[in-house]
């Protein structure tokens, strides 16, 4: 069934453009939802069509669009993708029930909504790196609409800020793509933006950028986990994410977290890690990601600590989230690195709850601040399950998605990196702490009666949080379905680092 | 006398010229100056010609004087234009775009 | 038959949790009917399964999770001797309390929620006990974590109870993680084992990597210092959960839950996890290098250490607390330390021996403390307070509370008759693990003596305190004016039965010993079994009782004679009456010092410094963003306006070139 | 060459001079009323030429007037770019000088100074060259202060006159320095003296040749130092002429470029290369980071215009084809972009004197409060534009950076040149700093309430707006001809 | 030869100086006119007589003359 992938874009561009045309709210909302609906169930025909043991492509197809440089439209799943396009399709729709009483603007809101789902569809398909790269910044532009127009009192500050910080890693990214490009022209003498053909040239990538500075290699290899991680958000280049999320409306911030970050963590496996034994010092490029997701969990974690806003605190909780993300990857270990995929997928699903959480207080109590909130349990019993089972989840409790993606990450990554993965079970602790510190006092305990009487969460919010509640603790007990698949892709990544004898 | 002796004079009217255009205040004298420059520039187009000994160099003069003189005309109805709005042609107090 | 059913323990109350959890409101008092239910048909197959597999069988099923090739993890069930004895004990005293919470609970509006979590706390546990793989376990017990963090936060309105809560869980949680790393170098370890063809070690099919089985076959090839640090790493999970010094803190503050909850907690359920840990992976233990003293391994040292520290030390706090709920925390926390003890010194003497005696009192225990909770919550509802010096002279107003709990003092004390073996629970279960704690210092000699000083001198303390308990709560002159009244009948039978067992649990010991004796044997692991050691001395024999005793008498004089004035020894002005009334500070150490001023205040907030003010202020704003803005209005100033200026800027561009390009600058 | 040559390839030329004079004498002869059609005539002349341009073959060269214009893929395309831009501006134009007196002559000025641009294109001697630079700035000085009773307007042609005369001059006497030199004007004449003979390049008069020639192109291009003009003479004129000028004729100075320093001097002299990175540095930060603190408009997107002359002055840092090709689409791009841009302010323009007929600095950026509200369609064009301009995929813009940026990598990789990758990381920072101007205005477009109703955008600016906007998008989406074309184009250079 | 040369170069020379030296723009002017007649003169000693007597009418004849009248129409009071 080729043809599926484009058809699934598509829909979800033109049901973009139909809403934005779209008169009243109602007729808005309704194409959203429709839209985003018929991308889900596609991907779920994908799903339910794809082959999880194998590694290869799968729903290939390919177009040509720019011949002269060896542009072409090529788009096709494997484990890897497949698991981020069906996340994107459960959290946009879900995404859009949440927001299904937004009135400001309401047809330029789904409309970017949509777009976002367009954008994340691209990257996640997207098999030229040309291609790859035009979804990658297209992503941008309706984040940046998100943060601006829906955003909370400093929205200019942060919407800017999200842009130019990643705008800068994606032109750094442009660069190495570049190079790998010049090299494989130099080889094969056709021009191609292929993506696994430009992967693979960069074997035989040699020259110096900088004699005796820098050589090609790792300037392309840093280059391109530049533009990675800025995206995912690792320390240090994270300060854009917690601005933005803050900033963001609540929808905007489910889709940045859940689906824009993934973006960074999905460039690391299909290209970071093919390249990644070739590199010219793989050890030291080992080092320097283990370094970077480290230190991603623990500053995370201890800046989670130290915030007032409850939505910050949820921020840098995604950061250090996705620092198992970069350290389960740099471990190079089968398991560690589907578990880091895993990762991503969980923290998706986890994240949406987080943030919506934070949406429906922010909207009843009319703060997040956590030391003016209080109690609200008391008037909030529904949001309080759902919010409690989302932290719960966040933290890293069994039974629940996350645990299952860091237990792999931590487990394996102790083959290759054991001092790295101590240091980030230390965290673990303190991820529990900020968690409850921060329910026990926002949520818990005597209520905050400066609040006035405040109201629980609509339906249809607390519906799609639930969905989101249950999708986590179903792939916390069943996470076959989209582990399977990653790790075989997983293995197939890895067999050229047993092949190099990178690790042993 | 050489070449190089007119492109000795043809380079100090230039220079005039130039200094003039930084230094005057006056949008008439500006226009002389450019005057000057354009001048000096033919100098060099007819000297270089008959140094070269091919004539190319007094049909590119001879094209340079025609646009000159047009210039020339621009220029001052631009002045006189200007003057009839601000009461000046001091290009010192002509300065409402700036920044 | 029953066996096939295995999976059904921990599912029943899954069911009954999601049930009651959405459809509680509609159903009789809560749906409390439904997780009764449950537990009882979960009892129900743990009792058929014990008849089934008596004496010497299991019950092993296991299907595979996640993961591939030999890293595949798995879900199981594995019921030996211990862990039937565990599932009865657990399942038989949950149904209780569960039965007394309907009473208990009947006037509080949540009871829905109150029956989902005690049930899903219940179901959780049971899967800790059943687990066949210590991934599924770690797992289980998370989730019996988490369900106490419900519980004890269950009243969450209160900021105490939220607090209390939080703490139950982070303090567990730095025990979890220590657990968790120990699993992560097991993990490590057995993978590498596996790998390295020279151990000609494999995984037969229908086997996984994390179960038990596996785990005790490949001790032999483990590297001896990995195994200690595994082993302690796995210790510091029961720790945590089992509220060991120095983690115990949490164990008290968790009293503001509802009193069934404690109950729960630290009789039948998540606290016994810690032992149970340790009991089940007691060959690996048993395993460790001997390097501190000789022939005692490291890990079991520790435990021993650990463990006899806590007895004696919570004992001491337990002497001055006034909740009566405390008093009895203080006191569970210095009966799991007895249960480390014994771990640790008996399994130095008697190898796997010393599981059955641990797990002996750990049973008596759950029926003794689970009757002393209750009777407490008896007592909370009758007069409302917690406090014991606002109780008094309930004796004559609830009978059957008054008895039962004195029964269960007894019990605790360790009361009973010595050579003829008549006695309490507490009797038989305490008493050989003093015995057994002696004998280790016999063995070792030197400093192994003071384990048996720890427990001996503990086992005075918690006479003494249990029975100023019961004097200040059942006689004298009633301090408040509340008409206290007996308990329903939903509440008292189930003391009365509890009560039962506590008296004549006692009996079942050399069965009980006999049974789980050979439970590593049925997992095919030998541990050497040491020659039983010579007959003890007379007075070994009658030292706990009459320590027993003499606690009794001395509470008797002080709180029921009132033969000392004890409010001159309570003061402020006294320092070790302070220091045990404020805990030895261990909340201002742990929560205040670690939690908030280290944690929070120092290191989470220099983070934000650094963050918001260095990279985000100086780097990014500051400098970059300023320093652009700055520029930017400099250089638009050049924009004069004044068209010489423009034309002198052009001429100096013409001159700019000129330096460029005579410059020859060119191939650099 | 025989007399009856064939003029058909130069058939746009005489079609728009003659149709220049014919609109002069028509206003000579028909009522101020009915002038308003000559805008209509004109833009359908110019589209005649448009149609044509693409109709007739890209490939082949052809040479006319004794080899001094060229017909060939580099001089269609540049004629492509200023049709146009012509096109679009003249149709704006029908709105923005409707009922205006002076219509006529407006027109004539905008073909010939199109005509001129075209000259430009085509020239392949340097009085040609020179004489299509003159005829284009004169017809634009005077555009540039052609609304008579705005001091501004007035202003800003003064400083361009004066500027550009002296520009024109310094032009002048390095072409009479070359001329000296190579004892010809002829460009292929010149390439060749300096092939056979490249000491002469270097020796001082070629130098000071080369230096005056970047300067008199560099006005046009308005490189920085050679641009204090720009922003004066892009704020003060009509919008429309703003246009013209900033798309327009901005590209005429890199044609010239082009034609002459790419192939007669730069392949000599490698210090070129070095001077260029220089001159392309400077000029794209100065444009951006002084574009950061403007508040008019107008005054911004001449200041991104000289950081975009910035971008594309890169194509001379390396000069390998792909660079050109590079330029070459960049200039196209940012002729769509630039020109549809400034023809919003117009909009912009209109819709603040339909709010208040005395209004003042109608382009500043409170004025685009809420312009998503009141006037979609130049809101969404103003939108793409600046996104365009940003470089942000897929549009013309990034299209054009693309290659610049890459042709530059692989420079910098192949001769392991380390001010090359500076060059490009500069680059790359600008690209992120400009994101931050444009952004602010489209934050005020769509974020900030409007102050005023919906507006009625008149159909003219629509029309060229959407020109601009479909251009833009058309190339980023479908850039394969273009880029075909633009090869062929730096192809022609032979370098 | 030489001399004439000479002559006429100081004289062109001198008179460029005064455009711009000289206070009073009508002089200016015609220092202005001297220049460019003074460039006439070189034209003829290089034997571009055409182009000398082309720059001498539209020089002179018509720039200066234009730039005469401007003086006058730009004149208000008078100009430094």
């Amino acid at each position: 069934m080729a043809g599926l992938i484009s058809l699934m874009i598509l829909i979800s561009l033109a049901g973009a453009l139909i809403t934005f045309l779209a008169k009243t709210r109602e007729q808005a909302r309704t194409v959203a939802i429709i839209t985003s609906g018929i991308s889900l169930a596609i991907s779920l025909v994908i799903f339910s069509q794809f082959d999880s043991s194998i590694s290869t492509i799968q729903f290939l197809e390919s177009y040509s669009w720019i011949p002269s440089i060896g542009v072409t439209l090529k788009f096709g799943l494997d484990g890897i993708g497949m698991p981020l396009v069906l996340l994107s399709n459960i959290i946009i729709p879900l995404t859009v029930i949440f927001a299904w009483g937004e009135t400001k603007q309401a047809n330029r809101f789904y409309g970017l909504i949509l777009l976002e789902l367009t954008g994340v569809l691209g990257v996640f398909t997207s098999l030229d790196f040309f291609v790859f790269y035009i979804f990658w910044e297209i992503v941008l532009i309706p984040m940046y609409f998100l943060i601006s127009i829906w955003g909370g009192p400093r929205k200019e500050y942060a919407a800017i800020k999200f842009f130019i910080y990643t705008h800068v890693a994606s032109l750094v990214m442009l660069l190495a793509i570049f190079a790998m490009y010049f090299n494989a022209l130099g080889i094969t003498g056709t021009p191609s933006f292929d993506m696994f053909g430009l992967l693979k040239s960069y074997q035989v990538m040699d020259g110096d950028l900088i004699k005796g500075v820098i050589s090609l290699k790792d300037a392309v290899f840093i280059g391109l986990l530049f533009g990675f991680i800025v995206k995912m958000p690792a320390v240090p280049f994270h300060t854009w994410l917690p601005d933005a999320h803050v900033e963001a409306p609540t929808a905007g911030s489910v889709i940045l977290a859940a689906l824009l970050l993934k973006m960074g963590g999905y460039g690391l496996f299909r290209v970071i890690l093919p390249i990644l034994p070739y590199s010219d010092s793989p050890s030291r490029m080992i080092t320097l990601m283990a370094i970077i997701g480290v230190l991603s969990i623990l500053y995370g974690t201890f800046l989670a600590l130290a915030q007032r806003d409850l939505k910050k605190m949820v921020a840098y909780s995604s950061i250090s989230h996705m620092g198992y993300v970069t350290l389960g990857a740099a471990a190079l270990v089968p398991l560690s690195v589907s578990g880091a995929m895993y990762q991503q997928f969980s923290h998706g699903l986890i994240t949406g709850i987080l943030f919506m959480s934070c949406g429906v207080i922010q909207h009843s109590a009319g703060t997040r601040i956590i030391h003016d909130l209080g109690g609200i349990a008391k008037y909030m019993p529904k949001l309080t399950f759902v919010m409690l089972a989302g932290f719960l989840a966040s933290l890293g409790l069994p039974g629940m998605s996350g645990f299952i993606a860091e237990f792999l990450v931590l487990v394996n990554s102790y083959f290759t990196l054991p001092t790295f993965v101590i240091l980030a079970l230390f965290g673990i602790v303190f991820t529990a702490g900020y968690h409850l510190w921060a329910m026990q006092r926002a949520v818990f305990g005597t209520y905050n009666e400066k609040l006035g009487h405040i109201h629980d969460g609509a339906n249809y919010e607390i519906a799609s949080m639930a969905i989101l509640v249950l999708l986590v603790i179903y792939f916390g007990l069943n996470p076959n379905p989209v582990l399977n698949m990653m790790t075989v892709n997983a293995e197939q990544l890895l067999k050229s680092v047993v092949l190099r004898g990178v690790i042993t | 006398m050489g070449l190089y002796s007119y492109l000795l004079i043809s380079i100090i009217i230039f220079t005039i010229g130039v200094y003039g255009i930084i230094t005057q205040r006056s949008g008439i004298k500006i226009l002389m100056c450019i005057e000057l420059l354009l001048n000096s520039a033919n100098l060099n187009l007819v000297a270089f010609s008959s140094y070269n000994g091919n004539s190319t160099g007094q049909v590119f003069a001879l094209f340079s004087i025609a646009i000159a003189a047009a210039e020339a005309a621009i220029g001052f109805a631009i002045l006189v234009a200007l003057f009839r709005l601000r009461d000046t042609i001091n290009l010192d107090n002509i300065n409402i775009l700036r920044w | 038959m029953f066996s096939d059913y295995a999976a059904l323990i921990v599912l029943l109350p899954v069911i009954a949790f999601v049930l009651t959890l959405f459809l509680g409101k509609k159903l009789y008092s809560g749906g409390a009917l439904l997780p009764i239910a449950a537990i009882a048909g979960s009892f129900i197959i743990s009792l058929g399964i014990f008849f089934e597999i008596y004496p010497g069988g299991m019950v092993q099923q296991s299907i595979p999770w996640f993961g591939n090739g030999i890293s595949q993890m798995n879900m199981g069930i594995l019921i030996d001797p211990l862990a039937i004895v565990m599932l009865m004990m657990v399942s038989f005293v949950s149904l209780l309390i569960h039965i007394y919470a309907v009473g208990y609970m009947s006037h509080d509006p949540a009871k829905p929620r109150y029956f989902a979590e005690t049930s899903l706390f219940t179901a959780a546990m049971l899967s800790v006990i059943l687990s066949d793989n210590i991934l599924q376990f770690f797992i289980s017990w998370e989730v019996v974590g988490l369900c106490s963090f419900l519980l004890i936060g269950f009243w969450y309105h209160k900021p105490s109870a939220a607090a209390a809560a939080k703490k139950a869980f982070l303090v567990t949680r730095i025990g979890d993680v220590l657990f968790l790393a120990g699993i992560v170098m097991l993990y490590v370890n057995l993978v590498e084992i596996i790998n390295n063809p020279a151990n000609a070690f494999k995984i037969e099919p229908g086997n996984f990597l994390l179960q038990f089985k596996t785990m005790f076959e490949a001790i032999p090839l483990i590297d001896k210092t990995q195994l200690t640090y595994i082993t302690l790493l796995f210790f510091g999970g029961a720790v945590g959960k089992s509220g060991q010094f120095p983690l115990h803190g949490w164990l008290p503050d968790a009293m503001e839950g509802p009193t069934t909850v404690s109950a729960l907690i630290h009789a039948a359920t998540m606290v016994t996890a810690g032992v149970y840990l340790v009991a089940r992976t007691f060959p690996m233990f048993f395993a460790t290098p001997a390097t501190i003293m000789t022939g005692v391994p490291d890990s079991l040292l520790i435990v021993a250490i650990f463990g006899g520290f806590t007895a004696l030390f919570a004992a001491t706090m337990g002497l001055v607390m006034n909740d009566i709920k405390r008093v009895l925390a203080y006191s569970t926390v210095s009966q799991l330390g007895y249960m480390m003890l014994a771990l640790g010194t008996a399994g130095a003497v008697v190898g796997a021996q010393a599981v059955g005696i641990s797990l002996f009192h750990l049973v008596s225990h759950a029926f003794f403390k689970a009757l002393l909770f209750l009777c407490a919550g008896s007592v909370i509802h009758a007069v409302g307070t917690n406090d014991i010096r606002e109780m008094g002279g309930l004796f004559n107003k609830m009978k059957i509370t008054a008895t039962t709990m004195l029964i269960a003092a007894l019990a605790l004390a360790g009361i009973g008759i010595p050579f003829i073996n008549i006695g309490t629970a507490g009797f038989f279960s305490k008493d050989m693990i003093i015995e057994k704690s002696f004998e280790f210092g016999e063995k070792t000699g030197g400093w192994g003596w003071i384990f048996y000083g720890f427990a001996i001198l503990a086992a005075l303390l918690t006479s003494i305190y249990i029975f100023r308990l019961w004097f200040m709560a059942f006689t004298g002159k009633p301090r408040s004016e509340r008409h206290s009244h007996e308990s329903p009948n939903v509440m008292t039978v189930p003391l009365m039965i509890l009560a039962l067992f506590a008296l004549f649990f006692g009996f079942s010991q050399t069965g009980f010993y006999g049974y789980l004796e050979k439970n590593f044997e049925l997992m095919g692991v030998e541990i050497a079994v040491h020659e039983e050691a010579a007959q003890l001395p007379v007075i070994i024999i009658l030292l706990p009782v009459i320590v027993g005793v003499l606690g009794f008498l001395i509470s008797y004089a002080i709180y029921y004679k009132r033969m000392i004035d004890m409010s001159k020894i309570i003061s402020s002005e006294n320092p070790l009456y302070k220091l045990l009334l404020n805990r030895y500070y261990e909340p201002k150490i742990g929560a205040d010092l670690i939690g908030v001023k280290l944690t929070h205040d120092v290191v989470a907030q220099s983070g934000e410094f650094v963050d918001r003010k260095i990279i985000d202020g100086l780097v990014i704003d500051s400098i970059i963003g300023n320093t652009i803005f700055k520029i930017g209005e400099i250089i638009r100033k050049l924009q004069t306006g004044v068209v010489q200026n423009y034309a002198s800027i052009t001429i100096l561009g013409v001159a700019l070139l000129l330096v460029l390009l005579k410059l020859k600058l060119g191939g650099v | 060459m025989s007399l009856n040559i064939n003029f058909a390839m130069l058939a746009p030329e005489i079609l728009l001079t003659v149709l220049a004079f014919v609109i002069i004498i028509m206003g000579l002869l028909i009522s101020n009323k009915s002038k308003n059609m000559l805008g209509y005539l004109s833009a359908a002349g110019i589209l005649a030429s448009l149609v044509y341009v693409i109709g007739n073959g890209m490939t082949e060269k052809v040479s006319y007037f004794y080899d001094s214009l060229v017909v060939d893929p580099l001089s269609q395309v540049f004629k492509l770019i200023f049709l146009i831009v012509s096109l679009i501006a003249v149709i704006a134009s029908i709105e923005y000088f409707k009922d205006n007196r002076n219509q006529d002559e407006y027109y004539a000025l905008i073909l010939m100074s199109t005509v001129g641009m075209m000259v430009v294109a085509s020239a392949n001697d340097l009085i040609a060259l020179f004489v299509g630079f003159e005829l284009a700035s004169m017809s634009t000085y005077v555009l540039a202060g052609f609304e008579k009773n705005n001091p501004s307007s007035l202003e800003a042609a003064l400083k361009y006159f004066i500027i550009g005369s002296l520009s024109s001059a310094l032009m002048l006497f390095g072409m009479s320095l070359i001329y000296g030199i190579t004892s010809t004007t002829n460009i292929p004449g010149i390439i060749e003296f300096f092939r056979s003979a490249p000491l002469m390049a270097e020796s001082s008069l070629g130098v000071l040749a080369m230096i005056f020639l970047v300067a008199g192109f560099g006005f046009k291009m308005a490189l920085v130092p050679f641009h204090m003009w720009a922003p004066d003479t892009y704020e003060g004129s009509p919008s429309v002429v703003s246009s013209l000028l900033a798309a327009g004729s901005k590209k005429m100075g890199f044609v010239a470029a082009f034609r002459v320093l790419v192939l007669a001097l730069v392949a000599i002299r490698a210090d070129v290369h070095f001077t260029f990175a220089i001159l392309a540095i400077i000029t794209m930060t100065y444009g951006n980071v002084v574009a950061v603190s403007q508040r008019s408009i107008k005054r911004m997107l001449a200041y991104s215009s000289i950081a975009q002359a910035g971008y594309i002055a890169l194509a001379f840092v390396v000069t390998t084809p792909m660079s050109i090709a590079g330029g070459i689409l960049l200039a196209l791009g940012h002729a769509l972009m630039k020109g549809g841009a400034f023809i919003a302010v117009a909009v912009v323009g209109y819709m603040v004197l339909s709010d208040n007929k005395n209004a003042k600095n109608i382009d500043d950026l409170e004025n685009f409060a809420g312009l998503g509200k009141r006037a979609p369609i130049t809101a969404l064009g103003f939108f793409v534009f600046f996104l365009a301009l940003a470089g942000i995929p897929p549009s013309a813009g990034f299209i054009g950076k693309l290659f610049l940026f890459y042709s530059i990598t692989v420079q910098a990789i192949s001769l392991s040149s380390s001010w090359l990758l500076l060059v490009v990381v500069i680059a790359i920072l600008n690209s992120a700093l400009s994101i931050y101007y444009y952004a602010r205005v489209i934050k005020y477009m769509y974020v900030l309430p409007p102050k005023g109703e919906r507006i009625k955008e008149p159909t003219a600016y629509v029309v060229a707006i959407l020109i601009a906007v479909i251009g833009t998008i058309g190339i980023g989406l479908y850039p394969e001809p273009f880029i075909n074309m633009a090869m062929n184009a730096a192809q022609v250079l032979g370098v | 030869m030489d001399i004439v040369f000479i002559v006429i170069s100081i004289l062109t020379i001198l008179s460029s100086i005064m455009v711009i030296r000289s206070s009073k723009l009508v002089h200016s002017a015609l220092y202005l006119a001297g220049t460019l007649i003074g460039t006439a003169g070189l034209f003829l000693l290089l034997q571009a007589e055409f182009l000398a007597w082309v720059q001498v009418l539209v020089y002179v004849g018509a720039v200066v003359t234009l730039i005469l009248f401007t003086i006058m129409l730009t004149r208000k009071g008078e100009e430094e």
